[in-house]
């Protein structure tokens, strides 16, 4: 499956992007339908709430703003490819959106436990 | 038709052959000149605009535009450079329209040519001229010509045969006119004879039957070997130009005989025998700096000399240059080097003289027509423009503007030549017979075949010919005739079979050999590309004349023509008085 | 080279219908590219093997191939740089339609060019002097960025929009569109700039850079694409760049 | 199949997105820290006519951005196209813009 042309950061990016882009697509509506819950059942949301603070849960959680802070950063990244003044360094740009997304996630983890 | 071997027709107004710069302006020209509703087809043995040699072009497109040129001046350098034997008319004609050419290449066709800081266009000194007159595009100049005459000749209504390679020219059943051409479909193998009111022959020559040589790969001399069929005459066919530098890798890699450029040696490159001695200024006080065919004869020369059996060529370096400098003045020189192995910058690249343009060719006129009714030939293909030798950037030159004048020329002239004209049917059938012959023989290595004829070309009708060596090579040629003949192919199939068109070409290639070495031992003297060593001098400018081949039946026959001289005589100018001799620094 | 001076080579032999693999062994040679390796193979043991070349130094874009599952030219892919264990496998290009064994059909690659206006549209007529174009201003250095591309397709084949899009004109396209919307001489820029903005246009591109990452010329279609949209929305929003 | 106008509502909507992202992970990252609550998400938002245009301008720009993306990729994957396709981004659209209003009124009114 791996094909050998793939093998550079910015395909990597281009990835990362879209896997994060459609996780966040299929998380999004999940996520709006608990919030709703607030107002039609607050007692299944604070169950809810419970649930979510089991460590797994709570990794899982990480997991998905690290999906949002990647694909943020990611998606900066692109619309400064696109809007601002080319600069040639795609790759290293690349590498500091994922490091970015890794830091903030990294701070959300931790400020969670 | 009483054949067993179906063929497919295809009739069409005006059929072009070759997507060179002479094929893409004349199928550009023609699209503008004619009538609408004229057909116009393209047909070539590539793909279109991704074949041939124009593309190849490196150094750039000679053009008095520069300060203080003229097109007088660019004409003097012209017949000088082609020792006295050109057509004068057509020099002119192109001097004369490569200006208009390069306008139009720049404001209509949408090329751009490298730019002096202010804007106004750049030209660079070229060997043997007495201006800078030469515009490229840094050393990429076909690349820049032949995409954007592509794209136009793709967004117009020109029909495309791709891959379609002209096997026969056939003419009707009286021989007055030419009906139509004969092609292979190279994709499916079929035949297929396209009939049109009007025909450009643009199929560039390209003389492969060299040991070493430039051209691209495909191009085998069809054009001549059909004109040759046909009975056209052929002028100048001694007249091979070697380019001094051709890079030396070894006999199965085609990156031999691939050109190392010429500014190598203008920016001070050395040229180096096999114990590291400079050895151009025994033959020329210029050095490296002289001229091509100077340069080749000295390289040949040291080449007999050397007795190192591990060292066929000689060597160039680059490297006191300092291998930085030379990175930034050749990058592109540099990186193609080192692709295939070799340091050009720091280290010592084996080099050559290689095959590298055909200053012979079909007889025609100024407007590019042949000999026969509805045959129109251009580019590398036509003869006359050159004589016995092409000034480096006169090639391209010469190729777009009469391209693009026989594109004109049969937009007009269809107007007379109404109808479409019936194939004579004996010779169509000789053409797809010679062309299925290899299927009927047991099969052999025609590769080999085509290693020996370059052996014999290189060897006997090479850079410097003698008349024991030249008799010597028709006699071998005329074997590798014999034994071409009687060779086969392994493969059957007739679709998108590549050894077929091998076969084919070797053949072609054959044919035009021996009228090169006929017409070299014809010419008693030395000029421009052609030397003798029985006949070093060039002989009385005054009483010069030029070759002219034809076949008829079996037998190739040269006569001799004089020069006709139309505009100025040897001796004379046409320059105004008190303009000086040259305008370079230099030359 | 080889230990015993033999290459495995594995072609691939077919049509646009079906195909597979054929294993061959070649000589290995000291100055040799794969576009050799091929010729011999076609010259020595299997003389109706299809495929393409013309210049056979880099300039006329027609010999490239997938080699070991990377698209390259290969008149100037050296052996020993893609070769391991000495085995090559060389199938045709990707995202082309084949016509046999390693040749492909380029003429959709063509029409999308074309497509996507990369062709100049005159201001000045030959009878008028050759317009001034300094070569230091911006419009120029972008335009000459990318004008040396020889239409190999190699990026074609190794955009993976290209694979999952029909649609999508590509990088090389593109790249001339780009080309031409910053040459000043060029008579419709606003054509170009809307040929480049439909279904298929340089909208599609996900700037995952195959492209720059396998142009042989070392240009940067990824670069002028992100051009094109930026000139793109700007003039959507009434700005001429 | 994205043109020019797909483009641009999904870079817009992106343009958008972005600094309300920026804000919802700070003050996300703050409220973890305390252990979060229905009630605190609750008191924190509701009644703010801030909050509302804040996740209402979110919601907005998610559906269109997301509705674009999945078409992309529904497009390159599968290969609809057309109408289908159309209806399929209008369809994503719909689903996300609905569910994601009744979240934010949820969240921020009553
Ligand atoms: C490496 C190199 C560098 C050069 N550099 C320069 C330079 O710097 N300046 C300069 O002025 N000149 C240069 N030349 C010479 C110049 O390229 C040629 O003189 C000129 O381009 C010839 O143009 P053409 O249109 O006649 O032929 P080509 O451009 O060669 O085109 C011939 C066409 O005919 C097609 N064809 C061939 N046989 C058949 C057939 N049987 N059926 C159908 N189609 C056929 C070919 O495929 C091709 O498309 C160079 C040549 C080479 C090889
Ligand atoms: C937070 C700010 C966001 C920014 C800056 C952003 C930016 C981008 C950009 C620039 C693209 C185009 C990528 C391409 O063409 O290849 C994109 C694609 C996409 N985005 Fe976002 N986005 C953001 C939030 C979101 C959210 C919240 C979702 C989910 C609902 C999402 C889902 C998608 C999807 C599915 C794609 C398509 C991916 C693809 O085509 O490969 N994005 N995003
Ligand atoms: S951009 Fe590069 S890879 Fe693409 S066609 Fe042009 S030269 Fe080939
Ligand atoms: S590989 Fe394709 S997606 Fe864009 S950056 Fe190049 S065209
Ligand atoms: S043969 Fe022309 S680029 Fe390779």
């Amino acid at each position: 499956m791996m094909r050998p042309h793939r093998n550079h950061p910015l395909w990597f990016a281009f990835v990362l992007h879209r896997v994060s882009g459609l996780a966040l697509a299929l998380f999004l509506p999940v996520h709006f339908y608990m919030l709703a819950l607030a107002l039609r059942a607050p007692e299944r949301l604070d169950g809810f709430l419970r649930w979510a603070e089991l460590p797994l849960v709570r990794l899982a959680e990480g997991g998905l703003v690290f999906l949002l802070a990647v694909h943020l950063f990611g998606g900066l990244r692109l619309l400064a490819l696109e809007f601002l003044p080319f600069s040639p360094r795609q790759k290293a740009l690349a590498a500091g959106a994922v490091s970015a997304a890794v830091l903030v996630s990294g701070l959300f983890l931790l400020s969670a436990v | 038709m009483p054949r067993s071997i179906e063929f497919e027709r295809h009739d069409t107004d005006i059929l072009i052959l070759g997507s060179g710069g002479a094929g893409l302006f004349a199928a550009l020209h023609a699209q503008q000149t004619a009538p609408a509703g004229t057909r116009i087809t393209i047909a070539v043995k590539g793909l279109l605009g991704k074949c041939g040699c124009t593309r190849m072009v490196q150094g750039g497109y000679n053009v008095a535009l520069g300060p203080g040129d003229s097109v007088e001046r660019h004409f003097m350098d012209t017949i000088h450079g082609g020792k006295w034997l050109p057509n004068q008319d057509m020099a002119w004609r192109l001097c004369e329209q490569a200006v208009v050419r390069v306008r139009e290449l720049e404001n209509e066709v949408g090329c751009v040519f490298d730019r002096n800081p202010d804007g106004s266009l750049h030209h660079k000194a070229f060997a043997g001229q007495t201006a800078d007159r030469t515009v490229h595009k840094g050393d990429l100049t076909g690349i820049e010509i032949i995409n954007r005459l592509m794209e136009q000749v793709l967004s117009r209504p020109v029909e495309r045969l791709q891959e379609h390679r002209a096997i026969g020219l056939i003419p009707t059943p009286d021989g007055a006119a030419l009906s139509g051409v004969l092609m292979i479909d190279m994709r499916s193998g079929a035949f297929r004879l396209v009939r049109a009111r009007a025909v450009l022959m643009a199929t560039g020559g390209g003389p492969s039957m060299y040991r070493y040589h430039t051209p691209s790969g495909e191009k085998a001399m069809d054009g001549l070997a059909m004109a040759l069929r046909l009975g056209l005459p052929l002028r100048d066919m001694e007249m091979v130009q070697f380019h001094p530098t051709g890079l030396l890798a070894g006999d199965h890699t085609r990156m031999t005989g691939t050109v190392l450029e010429e500014g190598l040696r203008g920016s001070g490159g050395y040229l180096l025998d096999h114990q590291g001695r400079r050895f151009m200024f025994d033959h020329d006080p210029r050095g490296e700096r002289a001229t091509r065919d100077v340069v080749s004869r000295g390289i040949y020369a040291e080449m007999r000399r050397n007795e190192n059996p591990d060292q066929l060529g000689v060597f160039i370096s680059m490297a006191h240059l300092g291998p930085d400098n030379v990175r930034r003045m050749f990058p592109g020189m540099v990186k193609r080097c080192a692709d295939c192995g070799f340091d050009l910058a720091g280290g010592l690249v084996e080099v050559v003289p290689t095959a590298h343009y055909f200053m012979g060719g079909v007889v025609v006129d100024p407007d590019t027509r042949s000999g026969i009714e509805g045959l129109y030939v251009a580019g590398e293909d036509a003869g006359g423009a050159h004589g016995a030798n092409r000034l480096g950037g006169n090639g391209v030159a010469n190729s777009t503007v009469y391209g693009g004048i026989a594109g004109e020329v049969m937009a007009r002239d269809i107007a007379r030549l109404r109808a479409l004209r019936e194939p004579d049917a004996a010779v169509l059938e000789a053409e797809i017979d010679r062309a299925l012959r290899p299927f009927a023989q047991p099969a052999g290595h025609v590769q080999e075949l085509r290693h020996r004829l370059q052996e014999i070309m290189w060897d006997d009708v090479g850079v410097m010919r003698t008349a024991a060596g030249l008799e010597r090579g028709i006699g071998r040629v005329a074997e590798i005739a014999g034994e071409l003949a009687g060779t086969g192919i392994a493969a059957q199939s007739r679709a998108f079979n590549p050894t077929w068109h091998d076969w084919l070409n070797l053949a072609s290639l054959t044919e035009v050999s021996e009228v090169i070495a006929r017409a070299a031992l014809a010419r008693e003297n030395s000029r421009g590309a052609h030397f003798r060593e029985d006949f070093p001098e060039p002989g009385d400018l005054d009483a010069s004349s030029f070759t002219v081949a034809r076949r008829s039946g079996d037998a190739v026959e040269v006569t001799r023509e004089p020069v006709r001289f139309t505009i100025v005589r040897p001796g004379e100018t046409i320059l105004p008085e008190g303009e000086p001799e040259t305008l370079v620094e230099n030359p | 080279m080889a230990d015993n001076g033999q290459l495995e080579v594995s072609v691939w032999r077919g049509d646009s219908g079906s195909g597979r693999f054929e294993s061959f062994r070649v000589p290995a040679e000291d100055n040799q590219t794969v576009l050799d390796v091929v010729s011999w193979i076609q010259q020595n043991l299997a003389g109706d093997l299809a495929y393409r070349f013309a210049c056979r130094v880099g300039m006329c874009g027609s010999c490239a191939m997938t080699v070991n599952g990377t698209p390259r030219w290969t008149c100037r892919t050296h052996v020993k740089k893609v070769a391991r264990n000495n085995r090559l496998t060389i199938a045709p290009l990707a995202n082309l339609p084949v016509i046999r064994d390693l040749a492909t059909d380029m003429d959709p690659f063509f029409a999308r060019w074309i497509g996507a206006g990369g062709r100049f549209v005159p201001q000045r007529t030959r009878d008028d002097p050759v317009a001034p174009v300094r070569p230091d201003s911006p419009g120029r250095q972008a335009a000459d960025a990318g004008i040396e591309c020889i239409n190999c397709g190699v990026c074609h084949a190794a955009c993976d929009t290209v694979a999952a899009s029909p649609d999508y004109l590509g990088p090389a396209p593109l790249q001339r569109a780009w080309t031409l919307v910053n040459d000043e001489r060029h008579g419709a820029r606003g054509a170009v700039l809307a040929a480049v903005s439909g279904a298929g246009g340089c909208h599609n591109c996900h700037s995952m850079g195959n492209c720059t990452a396998h142009c042989p010329k070392e240009l940067d279609p990824l670069r002028a694409i992100a051009g094109l949209k930026r000139a793109t929305f700007l003039g959507a929003f009434g700005k001429e760049i | 199949m994205l043109d020019l106008r797909l483009y641009i509502a999904q870079r817009l909507s992106a343009m958008v997105m972005a600094p309300l992202m920026v804000v919802h992970i700070v003050v996300m990252i703050i409220a973890v820290q305390g252990g979060l609550s229905a009630a605190e998400i609750l008191s924190r938002t509701q009644g703010s006519v801030f909050w509302f245009l804040f996740y209402g301008l979110f919601v907005a720009a998610a559906s269109l951005h997301a509705a674009i993306g999945l078409r992309v990729i529904v497009h390159e994957v599968t290969g609809l196209r057309g109408a289908g396709l159309t209806v399929l981004t209008w369809a994503v659209f719909g689903v996300f813009f609905f569910m994601g209003a009744r979240a934010v009124t949820a969240v921020t009114m009553l």
